[in-house]
């Protein structure tokens, strides 16, 4: 009687109707769209490690963020921008933007738009940030900015003598920075920021890139880099660690977090069908064996 | 095959041109004197191994780059079309570079260049070179290595042809998924319903739908033996006619033209999308015993895979599309992975030419390790032992091949 | 003209929403089973989508790159950019291609058509020989041939950095063996093909995991394109 | 003839194409493009033809009151809308040199309509079919069928939280089989080898189907002699 019981819902499930799967597929995504679900992702190592690098330096260090990136990779790339640019400013830190790609200075321009006017309207422009714009060049331009950061810059990017401001005293080589962060999806990107500054002058280089070019840059962790976010999920898990550090901002840093709640049950979703497949087949041999 | 040599002048005089010609930094004082001595040896040439696209210049270093004062930041770089007129700034390399390639020239036009070191408050003089022109060459010399490994390739390719056709019999193993062609048509007859072949999303521009539509004729004239249907919905229309006249054929040949008619072979649309919702209805209402997908795949190989999978059809897939490959392998019985899909049609036909290529292929493999190998050890030998030598070895492999 | 066209307005727009919504609908009821809504989809897509592209061609390809370089200046009512080029005779070839593939609707001289088919298989055959050769021949050649051991350029652990390039030459070799097809695979040469399978296996497995979040990602886009219309924001 | 003109119009165009690699002199160094060109162009008049075998398909179906012929009558609708719409240009704003793909016209209005939804939710089906393909591949039943399980299985838990708490306490010496470590390595060495064998392996196959093409040996496409 208990094997009978056994044998059908064995069979059940050897013959599961695919539409079973399709159902939980979708739900695993509607679901958290509806509900706004945010999942959280511990931080793994490598993001973990960048974290603490900012988070650990005393307020009013000086990071130098690359934009290195367009509007196709914006989904990725820019709640990496976003969460790190939060992440300095609430820890009072002095951030300065660039760009090597002339996509990437609209990118940073729509995040002061977006992040430093609405949420820091108190951190003063030229005190606390700077917009230094996109130069041309390439890794040459880095390799410039190792000798002489004044000599490319001599304006930010409104055109202002970039001697006005008082957050560029002492600023005359890349090594005068305690952080470089480059944000990248090719060539130049994150990768030539390592070979051109980080790796000659010493300089801690950290950054985030897209998921396809992550996989290039791991090598170079931890040696020649603090840290690194791959894709949306490094984003998510920086997120991640900032919110657990910072609850005030979970309300607002969680752009990479909500799109990652449908992935994160959908993932589980196929790995349980994996695993009942396996299960099912394991009883099945059994089966077919013991007669 | 000598390129044919570009008259390059070197122009000793220096030019003194205006200081304001060349846009002082807003605030530098221009009393301050500041020293930076010029770069020298400015060499201005055509770019060779191109079609007239560019011209080439190369310096030496100033002084005062990576010594002496040390303060040149960039170089200047200005260009005139003729020897006295006036020069204008093209562009500006950072310190420490040697070269530079002007793209924006003319074919046949002469140009003057010159070249000035900046440091900041200051640059050097001029140093000019010129005139040099741009032509198109006969012989791309970057490229001869490819020309010698492509070289290598045909040969042992065209070798093994000529090897197979006196005679000698050649060894090929066996593929899985070739071997299943035979039964999956079988099995289709013997449950009297059609057969369903997809020869990819691609035009017959692309290697893999040509592959695809040869393994095509083979299955058509099994089809025509046992008197099968054969359905081939397609995405393009010049695949279409190519594919109507490799079935025809293959029925001809069999005896049976007929049972052929056109629209076995027919045209759906050329949207990928499109095709794959049209072709996954075709297979939930016909219920074809067996789906091939011989050739170009994308996104669209899972969701026909799969569907094929729903109404229990036997499936053989073959792309060379890496990218589409895990998803074949996971969800179709039998798949000719990359390659294999291209040895298919040789296989099938038993054609010796046909199998003399094979063995060619091959023999392109045989290279492929032995340089690998060959590039590896070097490689590592270089670092280990730190001799001059070995590297110098290891960097000639490298640049033989390299594709730039 | 006055004022902006109908189908610019926000009604004509919203109208659009709506029908994309149950155009979404129902492709998505094939899930379930075969049914009339999705024939129904199926069927206005190859029709919309086939003269979709054949707009396409017309418009991208026919007028500029055939009529604009043969009778630059028939085009003055639809392409007045044109109108002052050079005549390109060159051209007359593919136009003369083009008309003959279309001999094949005139069964007597159908087999002129192929003259057509030998130019495309020739470009097929041409262009696809040098790109593989260099790009996927030479190059991933040139990408495996690192030294094992690179003190200073490696991170990590070098004894798992060392372990790394050898999995890679090992695996690039056992699975180039696997493909070798005149040799038959046994004793060491067939232990090898059989370690080139792994490594294709392991290739594929974490190709498709990774493909997943990609996958994902499009269903979201659709559905939230769903709730969006269900619940009147974008309309 | 009907077969020998075909072969040498191949061989001469196929390796004309190659030489021109090397020579970047004209007119070689123009070939590529102009014949790619001439391909798009002979494209188009394939177009006439898969249009006119769309119609006659469909038209047949219901003229013979053939099953779903009722939905013939959609696609033959559909198709000849959407052809009128982007041929006349219509409701595009400047009239016949506006662009035929401007808002405001049929063309665009139907291709966001109807175009756009449907090819988006086609793709988006494949996230329920690599669930149900995983379901049913990804089973251990041979060594080779393990390997492909394991390698997709530890790819799919990284960016789950199940992915750092299964392993995320494993000592120091054992950092390297922590999930998101291990899954960086498989794609990075594994995977990257296996898909270079694929790519090397795939060239050989291009460049030597490429020759027996240009060669003559292969000709399957070319069809009958006809001996008449």
């Amino acid at each position: 009687m208990a094997n009978g019981n056994k044998t059908t819902l064995l069979d059940r499930f050897s013959n599961l109707d695919r539409r079973v799967i399709f159902l939980l597929i979708a739900l695993a995504v509607i679901i958290p769209l509806i509900v706004n679900y945010t999942t959280y992702i511990p931080p793994s190592l490598i993001v973990q490690t960048l974290f603490d690098k900012v988070e650990d330096m005393p307020p009013g260090a000086k990071i130098l963020i690359s934009f290195d990136y367009g509007p196709s990779t914006v989904p990725e790339n820019q709640p990496m921008a976003n969460a790190l640019v939060r992440h300095a400013l609430e820890k009072g830190h002095r951030v300065y933007l660039m760009a090597l790609w002339p996509t990437g200075a609209r990118q940073s321009q729509q995040l002061i738009e977006e992040i430093i006017d609405v949420e820091y309207p108190d951190k003063v422009e030229g005190e606390d940030w700077i917009h230094l714009g996109y130069k041309a060049g390439n890794q040459g331009l880095i390799n410039t900015l190792m000798s002489d950061v004044k000599a490319m810059y001599t304006t930010d990017i409104a055109g202002t003598a970039i001697d006005e401001f008082p957050m560029m005293d002492g600023i005359n080589t890349l090594r005068d920075f305690d952080l470089i962060l480059a944000l990248g999806s090719g060539f130049p990107g994150t990768k030539e920021w390592v070979q051109f500054a980080g790796d000659p002058g010493n300089i801690p280089v950290g950054g985030g890139t897209t998921a396809v070019m992550a996989p290039l840059l791991f090598p170079y962790y931890p040696k020649q880099m603090v840290g690194l976010m791959g894709g949306l999920q490094g984003a998510a898990e920086y997120e991640a660690a900032l919110i657990e550090r910072y609850p005030q901002l979970s309300e607002r840093s969680r752009i990479a977090s909500t799109s990652m709640g449908p992935q994160v049950t959908a993932h589980l979703v196929i790995i349980a069908f994996i695993i009942v497949g396996n299960i099912t087949f394991i009883f099945e041999r059994r089966r077919s064996r013991k007669y | 095959m000598r390129n044919r040599t570009v008259i390059t002048v070197l122009i000793a005089a220096t030019f003194f041109l205006p200081k304001a010609l060349w846009c002082q930094p807003p605030d530098s004082s221009v009393t301050e004197q500041v020293f930076v001595s010029p770069p020298s040896g400015l060499n201005a040439f055509d770019t060779p191994s191109d079609h007239a696209q560019s011209l080439s210049l190369e310096w030496e270093l100033s002084p005062d780059d990576g010594g002496g004062a040390d303060n040149v930041t960039w170089y200047r770089i200005l260009r005139s079309e003729s020897a006295e007129g006036e020069f204008t700034v093209i562009d500006e390399v950072p310190a420490g570079e040697t070269e530079y390639t002007d793209r924006g020239i003319t074919e046949g036009t002469s140009y003057y260049y010159g070249i000035v070191a900046v440091a900041p408050g200051g640059m050097s003089e001029m140093v000019g070179a010129g005139p040099a022109v741009a032509v198109q060459n006969w012989f791309s010399r970057d490229r001869a290595n490819l020309m010698v490994i492509a070289i290598i390739l045909v040969f042992a390719i065209t070798y093994y042809i000529y090897l197979s056709t006196t005679g000698r019999e050649l060894y090929i193993r066996k593929i899985a998924g070739l071997e299943a062609v035979n039964e999956a048509v079988g099995r289709a007859t013997e449950m009297g319903r059609p057969i369903l072949f997809v020869p990819g999303i691609q035009d017959m521009d692309n290697v893999q739908t040509v592959a695809g539509v040869a393994i095509l004729g083979h299955i058509a004239q099994r089809t025509a033996t046992y008197e099968t249907q054969l359905e081939v919905p397609v995405s393009r229309s010049i695949t279409m006619s190519v594919g109507r006249e490799t079935v025809k054929q293959a029925y001809l040949e069999a005896g049976r033209p007929d049972l052929y008619n056109d629209d076995m072979v027919h045209y759906i649309t050329d949207e990928q999308f499109g095709y794959v919702a049209a072709v996954d209805g075709i297979m939930v209402r016909e219920k074809p015993a067996a789906c091939f997908y011989l050739g170009a795949f994308f996104a669209e190989s899972l969701i026909l895979a799969e569907t094929g999978n729903s109404i229990g059809a036997i499936q053989v897939a073959g792309t060379a599309m890496p990218t589409q490959l895990p998803f074949f392998v996971a969800a179709c019985d039998y798949t000719l992975i990359g390659e294999e899909l291209f040895a298919a049609s040789a296989y099938l036909t038993e054609d010796k030419k046909m199998k003399g290529s094979l063995k060619g292929q091959d023999a392109g493999k045989a290279v492929a390790m032995l340089f690998v190998l060959l590039g590896v050890g070097l490689g590592t030998l270089a670092v280990i032992t730190g001799s001059g030598a070995v590297q110098s070895a290891y960097d000639f492999i490298l640049s033989f091949f390299s594709v730039n | 003209m006055e004022g902006q066209p109908f189908l610019a307005s926000p009604l004509a727009s919203a109208i659009g929403v709506w029908i994309g919504a149950f155009m979404t609908l129902m492709i998505f009821s094939f899930l379930y089973k075969d049914n009339p809504f999705y024939k129904f989809a199926e069927h206005l897509f190859v029709g919309i989508s086939a003269a979709y592209w054949m707009t396409v061609a017309f418009w991208t390809t026919l007028i500029p790159n055939l009529i604009a370089r043969l009778w630059p200046s028939q085009l003055g009512g639809v392409l007045p950019s044109a109108v002052g080029n050079q005549v390109e005779w060159q051209y007359l070839i593919p136009l003369l291609l083009g008309l003959i593939l279309l001999t094949r609707l005139v069964n007597r001289i159908a087999w002129l058509s192929r003259w057509a088919m030998a130019f495309v298989i020739g470009f097929a055959a041409g262009t696809n020989f040098t790109r593989y050769l260099q790009s996927d021949f030479v190059s991933q050649i040139h990408n495996t041939m690192v030294p094992l051991y690179e003190p200073g350029r490696t991170a990590g652990v070098t004894i798992g950095s060392i372990f790394s390039n050898l999995v890679i030459v090992g695996g690039v070799i056992c699975a180039i063996i696997y493909f070798y097809f005149s040799k038959e695979h046994k004793g060491t040469f067939g232990r090898a093909a059989r370690v080139g399978i792994w490594v294709l296996m392991t290739a594929f497995g974490a190709s498709f995991g990774y493909t997943v979040m990609a996958r994902v990602s499009l269903l979201t886009g659709r559905m939230r394109y769903l709730i969006e219309w269900a619940s009147g924001q974008s309309w | 003839m009907k077969r020998t003109i075909p072969l040498v119009i191949t061989f001469v165009v196929g390796l004309s194409l190659i030489i021109a690699m090397f020579i970047p002199h004209s007119p070689f160094h123009e070939l590529d493009s102009q014949f790619s060109i001439f391909y798009d162009v002979i494209a188009v008049f394939a177009f006439i033809l898969g249009g006119g075998n769309l119609l006659k398909v469909h038209f047949n179906k219901i003229q013979n009151k053939r099953r779903d012929w009722k939905y013939s009558l959609v696609t033959v609708s559909a198709f000849l809308l959407m052809l009128v719409a982007g041929l006349f240009k219509i409701g595009v704003p400047d009239g016949w040199t506006g662009d035929y793909q401007a808002t405001g016209g049929l063309f665009k209005y139907l291709y966001d309509a109807t175009f756009q939804p449907l090819q988006a939710t086609m793709f988006s089906l494949l996230a329920f079919f690599v669930a149900s393909a995983s379901y049913r591949a990804f089973r251990a039943k041979t060594r080779e069928a393990t390997i492909l399980l394991v390698a997709a299985f530890v790819i799919l838990l990284r960016p789950t939280p199940l992915g750092y708490y299964l392993t995320f306490w494993l000592p120091e010496p054992l950092k390297f089989l922590h999930i998101p470590n291990l899954s960086t390595w498989i794609l990075s060495v594994p995977n990257m080898a296996g898909q270079r064998a694929i790519m090397i392996g795939i060239a050989l196959g291009i460049v030597s189907t490429s020759l027996r093409l240009i060669l003559g040996i292969e000709r399957s496409y070319l069809g009958s002699e006809g001996r008449g």
